[in-house]
């Protein structure tokens, strides 16, 4: 147990101002801002180190609270987000209360954003002695652990959010996976063929997916959403609708009787899971391999569901099973959960939004992702690749970084089109011996075995144009027979082509899916400017959130290819599992209450509380915080008309001490 | 080599010409003036021959509604030196304008290397005088309709050319100072742009002359203006294109033409 | 709605901006992030002409090497169609910026200029319109006109509308047509105008877009005096080269009046003006997105809209439409480089236009621009064509339909 | 490019002096980011974390001008992106409230802003920053402790002044 220092005991403070190598000391003087602090009252020690952060910088700590009696510590360094658990240690290691500390951000918000020396060392200097003043105020304080809920929500079922549960399941947790589709596979589950191993997406995918849904410690629920989000960390409640499939569940055996049965005998209607490029019946069950393997039943096309008018044949096939229920009504579960991962992916770019590629006016330019479907043997064409009016392309256009890299649409890098475009093209080019011309602005393949699979596309003769197209229109010495000119500028000879081609492919870019911005409001993620949700540190903390216990995986935070979308869900889930395996968690200790004595019982405080901490206890008339509730936000701190509410770790004394420090007026040398 | 080009400003005829009441001069309302072709190829030609032989280029004009516009424009083109003598050249006639400018080159002095080079006629009297007249008092030899010059013997004498009508080409030699009178330079006139133009505006400075009033008896009286009278030989032949193509061909052949 | 003072983004740039200090501008650092793509060139009508194209300028520009690029001749080909601005993925603004300052020390170092552009530039200056027709005549047209055309200097009174006629609109017979029929429109719709009448010169978009800045500011300086001594509340232009001048350069001098063109404007009547629209055409018609109204100012709906309201007339679409649309040839002094195209051996971009629009099987070829009356009726003449074709502005299509009441 | 601002305090030049207020969870981090970006902004800002822009109790904006800043800018999450559900919106009631009062007072409107700024935003931080050392810039020092020795001085006065007359009476009676 930390020591507390003796009341009254008079204050001795130990000031380090970190080098950070030169990241710090080559803006500001430290050497200057030491010698500065080190004639502020109640300091005993002023230095100025190197690497604070490594051992022998903490190992300094120590020894001067030992050598000096310290009992107040102040580093100025990096940003306390990074490092103030690492000095709060030293600081305990040295024998003090962890809190006895404050940790100065000279570097993030000081050496990195300004370069005149002089205003720098002087803006460093203001801030440490704000800090110097506080620390004097400082009081110890304990960490609270609260108990956890051992269950994981993950929600979407692609790869991420399948490769997450079975991760934690198997680790005997607990996992509710929530899908919004039918059937779980995400993305994956329409590919033809991976890059660069060119192993089908099936072949890996679906024993996955069979694995969650036969698992005993995954609760699947597909067809369905989360609605609302409450609690905190370790105690999550969750309320998620499970939408009519009119199916039930658990006795439906997957046997596609209904659907063979259905009134109508021909499909008809736009098959979500082929992009619209194939049909399918009212009820349906949207691949071969689905997962739940059960019939759902649209509303808005089934006869019975639209008008109770149907003679209902397929429930006549299913028979006694009896699985068919058209009264069947949405449902609502309420789960408690320690975490949650959030998995839910991304959205093809629409390649409506770039008029000159004449995506949704020329049937013979296709996306990518309609590529694949077109290529997969399960898919609408059987794996034959051909043009909208049936003909064998001869000579096929992919046309990279559509919808990325661009001002006017999408700024970033999808990451993933050169390297899907390549094998679109070694597909392409295998299926129908058509000839292939790449149009790329840079061909980026990073990562193991990327650039040999460039390679071995490039010696298959697959033509490689680096020029970004500028127009693609019909032949115009061709009539109406579909084929179409594609026109660049072929950068590197500095000639303008223009390539005759039966077929082109649009490499569609990645970006945020706006549908689930609504699940990214509930559990209060951040998200970048572009909708990418954000984590918390893009190298130390690359799968966390700002919020405790949520964690993001996969292309929801940026785009990215199956092997990382999958480590990333191993990493999300580990950390998961880290929270939720301790039983109980550490939280700062940096809560409110309230002096009894000096409450007046307004209840001023009371409505403010987001988590209804605040009670009002009648028979003493005064408001009573509860300390478990309050996450620390202080918005009733500010509010309390008598100042009879303190919050830990921000005392309204320790921050107006703080503003003081920093207006003090100064004398530098 | 040492150039002057002399520049005269006349009416432009864009702006519609009207005669005023007292029938011997123009309307002075909406009279705009401008330099006319012959000086501005005037202008080039002398350009092109200090491109290729070195020297200086003078443009000079008597006074005149928007004089400053054209010398601050041959400015801009590279002109070295602009003068404006201070006598009202439109109250002149060819042979003041020729007495004005020869005093002024006796006060600005003839050297080896001089070369006069007026316009070959204006385009409001078309008389193609001035030239010939400058020449004849200063005592320098004259040509008229040029259309090309080269300098040779290192500048001591020119080589001109002069077109004649049914494309045949003389060519003289003549030795410097002369006076020739341009009709077109070996290139068309260059452009300056106007944001060049207004610089210089800011910058250069016109010289100018002062000269005593030209003799009254040498100044031309305008007797009376008027425009052509029209002839009325014009027939406008209406109908579709097939009438019309059948009724010129009997015309054609009614004035024996076909 | 269109006024650069509360869209300060649709300004150009800075004054004073020049190809020495251009990287140090904020136009310039989105050079500095150009990747190469060729998407410019790769768009531009002429691309397939020039020896420089942009994506090669920037190179140019960039490595310190832009002197050999004055040298050669690429730049006088830009039409300045805006086709390589609205494609560039790094937003880049090429036509409204860097192009037109390499097209000026292109002609500035140029040992011969083009006689035609040269003649019509002299004209500018000097007449206030590039045919070199006399100031005096400009408002020679409202003879013809059946409706009434008031002139600031004769009402004396502060109008609504302020109608900047422009130059084509006001000397030439096909497009004094144009002027006639929004005489007319404007008069139905109750419309408080007026015209400049004489006092009005060239706004000199063309000059700008040519590389003239300094005739461009000329006749900028002459205009905004002009509208000083006037009280109106918006200006309304048929041409859209001097909406583009109004919209994204006179800002740059101080201008801040709200600008239209007159197909935009119009369309905001539409409701008002179909009623009146009773004799129906009976026509099949292709709509031309000219670059000024279109791709710079993003005018792609109003255009047909009114000529939906049309009775009788039917839409149909070229292959190049909206954003895509293929330039007439006529900007960036293109309107005057015709014979120097020629001589060059290049296509004309106003016949590639039409076989598209042949291609249609429309009756008419529609625009919002006088320039492309020209254009188009030229191409017409010389591309074999079956079915008849004209060419008519939208704003004589609707006075056509028009029924005073 | 650098948007650094050049004026330099001290040595007789005055320079503008700003107390920040940035929650932990969006503007604190965004602030972070510009610094990770090496985004170059003015230096005339001292940024005092806290959790919650809620947290930003008006006495601390008052404090900071009374002693001598010449601004205050509180940072807080866009709205509905409050990690505390609301906080950011009970921030606003009260900056709004108090904006009243220090225009009452005098405190021109641009000295005192909220602004809310994610996490993702570090160019918004630069920019705003920047924009206020500007603003301020243009309206000159506030300073207000040199009022209050002024104020302070004429109290004493008036005090002597009391005290003597006080003392006169007493002498003439």
């Amino acid at each position: 147990m930390p020591t507390t220092p003796i009341k009254n005991e008079p204050v001795k403070i130990g000031y380090y101002i970190c080098h950070c190598g030169t990241n710090i000391a080559s803006v500001i003087d430290v050497d200057a801002v030491a010698k500065y602090i080190s004639k502020l009252p109640n300091v005993v020690v002023s230095r100025n180190y190197k690497y604070m952060c490594s051992d022998p910088g903490q190992k300094l700590i120590e020894d001067d609270i030992a050598k000096y009696q310290l009992n107040r510590i102040v580093v100025a360094a990096c940003s306390p987000l990074l490092h103030e658990t690492t000095f709060r240690n030293a600081t305990r290691k040295g024998g003090l209360n962890p809190f006895y500390f404050q940790m100065v951000n000279v570097r993030e918000h000081n050496a990195w954003v300004h370069s005149d020396r002089e205003q720098a060392t002087r803006k460093a200097i203001e801030l440490s002695r704000a800090a110097v003043e506080r620390v004097s105020l400082h009081k110890p304080l304990e960490i609270r652990k609260l108990p956890i809920n051992p269950n994981v929500l993950i929600v979407g079922g692609g790869i991420a959010g399948i490769h997450a549960a079975l991760v934690l399941a198997n680790a005997g947790k607990h996992v509710y996976l929530v899908e919004r589709e039918p059937t779980i596979g995400g993305h994956m589950a329409k590919f033809d063929k991976t890059f660069p191993t060119l192993d089908c997406a099936a072949c890996v995918l679906t024993p996955k997916m069979a694995a969650v849904g036969k698992h005993p410690n995954i609760t699947l629920w597909t067809y369905s959403d989360v609605v609302k989000v409450d609690g905190y960390v370790g105690n999550y409640k969750v309320t998620v609708r499970r939408r009519p499939r009119y199916v039930i569940e658990e006795l439906c055996t997957g046997c596609l009787e209904c659907i063979d049965a259905c009134i109508y005998k021909e499909p008809k209607f736009s098959d979500e899971f082929n992009l619209g490029l194939g049909k399918r019946k009212p009820v349906y069950i949207p691949f071969a391999q689905a997962i739940p393997s059960i019939a759902t039943i649209d509303a808005n096309t089934c006869i019975e569901l639209k008008t109770g008018k149907c003679k209902k044949t397929c429930v006549d096939a299913c028979g006694d099973r009896k699985a068919i229920d058209f009264k069947q009504k949405e449902e609502l579960k309420e789960i408690t959960v320690g975490a949650v991962i959030i998995t839910t992916g991304f959205k093809t770019f629409d390649a409506r939004r770039i008029l000159y590629y004449g995506y949704g006016v020329y049937p013979n330019v296709i996306t990518s992702l309609e590529a694949e479907r077109l290529l997969n043997a399960a898919g609408p064409t059987s794996g034959e690749f051909l043009t909208r009016d049936g003909r064998k392309p001869k000579q096929i256009a992919i046309i990279h970084c559509v919808g990325s890299r661009d001002e006017n649409t999408n700024k970033w890098c999808s990451r993933v089109c050169c390297l899907y475009s390549l094998k679109l093209a070694h597909l392409i080019h295998e299926r129908t011996e058509a000839e292939v011309f790449n149009f790329y602005i840079d061909m980026r393949t990073p990562g193991k075995s990327m650039e040999e699979f460039y390679n071995r596309v490039a010696e298959e003769g697959v033509n490689f144009v680096r020029g970004r197209v500028a127009d693609i229109y019909p032949d115009p010495s061709d009539g109406s027979t579909g084929h179409l000119v594609v026109q660049a500028e072929d950068t590197l000879l500095g000639k303008i082509l223009k390539v005759p081609v039966d077929m082109v492919v649009l490499s569609v870019g990645l970006e945020p899916d706006p549908a689930s911005e609504n699940i990214r409001k509930m559990f209060n993620l951040s998200c970048g400017s572009e909708g990418w949700f954000l984590e918390r540190h893009p190298k130390l903390a690359p799968v966390s959130s700002f919020n405790e216990g949520i964690f993001i995986a996969g292309c929801c935070q940026g785009p990215k290819d199956i092997p990382d979308t999958v480590a990333q869900a191993g990493a999300a889930a580990a950390e998961a599992f880290s929270i939720i395996d301790l039983g109980n968690i550490e939280i700062e200790p940096n809560t409110a209450y309230i002096i009894e004595s000096e409450c007046s019982g307004c209840k001023s405080c009371i409505p403010l509380c987001p988590y209804s901490a605040i009670s009002f206890d009648t028979e003493k008339h005064k408001s009573v915080i509860n300390e478990a509730l309050c996450k620390g936000c202080g918005t009733c701190v500010a509010a309390c008309p008598s100042g009879s509410i303190v919050q830990n770790l921000f005392e309204d004394e320790e921050i107006i001490s703080e503003i003081n420090g920093l207006l003090e007026p100064i004398e530098v040398k | 080599m040492n150039a002057y080009v002399l520049i005269k400003m006349a009416p432009d005829p864009v702006e519609e010409l009207d005669i005023a009441n007292d029938g011997k001069s123009l309307n002075a309302e909406f009279i705009r003036f401008k330099s006319g072709d012959p000086d501005e190829h005037s202008i080039e030609q002398a350009l092109l021959l200090k491109e290729k032989n070195g020297g200086k280029v003078t443009v000079v004009a008597l006074d005149a509604p928007e004089v400053d516009d054209v010398l601050y424009t041959a400015l801009a083109k590279g002109v070295d030196r602009a003068v404006k003598i201070s006598l009202d050249q439109t109250q002149l006639g060819s042979v003041a304008t020729a007495q004005a400018f020869a005093s002024f080159f006796q006060k600005e002095g003839i050297s080896s290397d001089t070369l006069i080079m007026p316009g070959t006629q204006a385009i409001d009297d078309i008389e193609g005088e001035t030239g010939a007249l400058l020449a004849e008092m200063l005592a320098l030899p004259y040509i008229g309709v040029v259309s090309g010059i080269t300098l040779t013997n290192g500048g001591a004498k020119a080589v001109v050319v002069k077109e004649f009508s049914s494309g045949l080409r003389g060519e003289y030699e003549v030795e410097l100072p002369a006076v020739l009178g341009i009709q077109s330079a070996e290139k068309p006139p260059r452009y300056v742009p106007v944001a060049k133009i207004r610089a210089v505006m800011k910058t250069a400075k016109i010289e100018t002359v002062d000269l005593s009033e030209p003799d009254k008896a040498k100044i031309l009286e305008i007797e009376r203006m008027y425009k052509p009278e029209v002839a009325g030989r014009a027939q406008i032949l209406e109908g579709d294109v097939k009438e019309i193509a059948a009724k010129l061909a009997e015309i054609f052949a009614e004035r024996g033409i076909i | 709605m269109i006024s650069t003072v509360e869209h300060p983004e649709l300004t150009v740039c800075k004054l004073g901006t020049n190809l020495d200090n251009l990287l140090e501008q904020p136009e310039g650092q989105r050079i500095l992030s150009c990747i190469q793509c060729g998407t410019c060139a790769g768009t531009c009508p002429y691309g397939d002409y020039m020896e420089y194209s942009p994506r090669k300028i920037i190179a140019m520009l960039r490595r310190g090497m832009i002197d050999e690029v004055l040298q050669s001749d690429s730049m006088l080909k830009c039409v300045a169609c805006y086709s390589c601005m609205i494609k560039c993925p790094r937003g880049i603004k090429l036509s409204d910026v860097l192009l037109p300052l390499v097209k000026e020390q292109t002609l500035i170092r140029a040992k011969e200029m083009p006689a035609e552009l040269q003649h019509s530039l002299q004209n500018t200056l000097r007449y206030g319109n590039p045919m070199g027709e006399s100031s005096r005549k400009r408002a020679a047209w409202t003879a013809k006109s059946k409706a009434p055309v008031p002139i600031m200097s004769e009402i004396k009174r502060p109008v609504d509308v302020l109608w900047f006629v422009e130059c084509y609109t006001s000397f030439y017979n096909r497009g004094q047509d144009n002027s006639c029929a929004v005489a007319r429109l404007f008069n139905a719709l109750g419309i408080d105008f007026a015209i400049l009448g004489n006092e009005e010169k060239c706004a000199g978009d063309c000059g700008q877009l040519t590389w003239e800045s300094g005739l461009f500011e000329t006749l900028t300086d002459y205009n905004m005096v002009i509208f000083k001594k006037y009280k109106f509340n918006k200006i309304v232009t048929g041409d859209p080269h001097a909406f583009n001048a109004f919209r994204i350069r006179y800002p740059m001098y101080g201008f801040d009046y709200e600008v239209w063109h007159t197909t935009p404007f119009l369309a905001e009547y539409v409701d008002k003006l179909k009623p009146k629209l009773k004799k129906p055409l009976n026509l099949t018609v292709t709509y031309h997105d000219s670059c000024c109204i279109g791709r710079r100012a993003g005018f792609y709906d109003e255009g047909r809209t009114l000529l939906k309201a049309i009775p009788g007339v039917k839409i149909v679409e070229m292959v190049h439409n909206r954003m895509n649309s293929i330039c007439c040839g006529g900007g960036g002094g293109g309107m005057w480089l015709d014979t120097y195209f020629k001589q060059k051996d290049m296509e004309r971009l106003s016949e590639r236009r039409v076989k598209e629009a042949i291609a249609t099987g429309a009756d008419v070829l529609a625009v919002s621009c006088p320039y492309e009356i020209y254009r188009f009726e030229d191409a017409l003449k010389t591309i074999p064509h079956e079915k008849p074709m004209v060419v008519r502005d939208v704003v004589e299509l609707l006075a056509e339909s028009l029924v005073e009441e | 490019m650098e948007n650094e601002n050049k004026n330099k305090s001290g040595n007789g030049n005055w320079s503008p002096r700003i107390v920040a207020f940035f929650c932990n969870w969006c503007t604190y981090t965004a602030a972070d980011l510009a610094g990770v970006s090496r985004m170059k902004y003015a230096p005339n800002t001292r940024i005092i974390r806290l959790m919650c822009s809620g947290r930003v109790d008006p006495q601390f904006i008052l404090e900071a001008l009374a002693r001598g800043a010449d601004g205050v800018l509180i940072g807080g999450c866009h709205p509905g992106d409050c990690h505390y559900v609301e906080g950011n919106y009970k921030c606003l009631r009260r900056f709004r409230m108090l904006k009243r009062m220090l225009v009452d007072m005098g405190i021109e409107d641009k000295r005192v802003r909220l602004e809310w700024i994610s996490a993702a935003e570090g160019e918004k931080v630069k920019r705003v920053v920047n924009e206020m050392v500007a603003e301020i810039q243009e309206l000159g020092p506030l300073g207000i402790p040199k009022k209050f020795e002024e104020w302070d001085k004429e109290i004493e006065d008036l005090k002597h002044e009391i005290e003597n007359k006080e003392k006169e009476e007493v002498a003439k009676q």
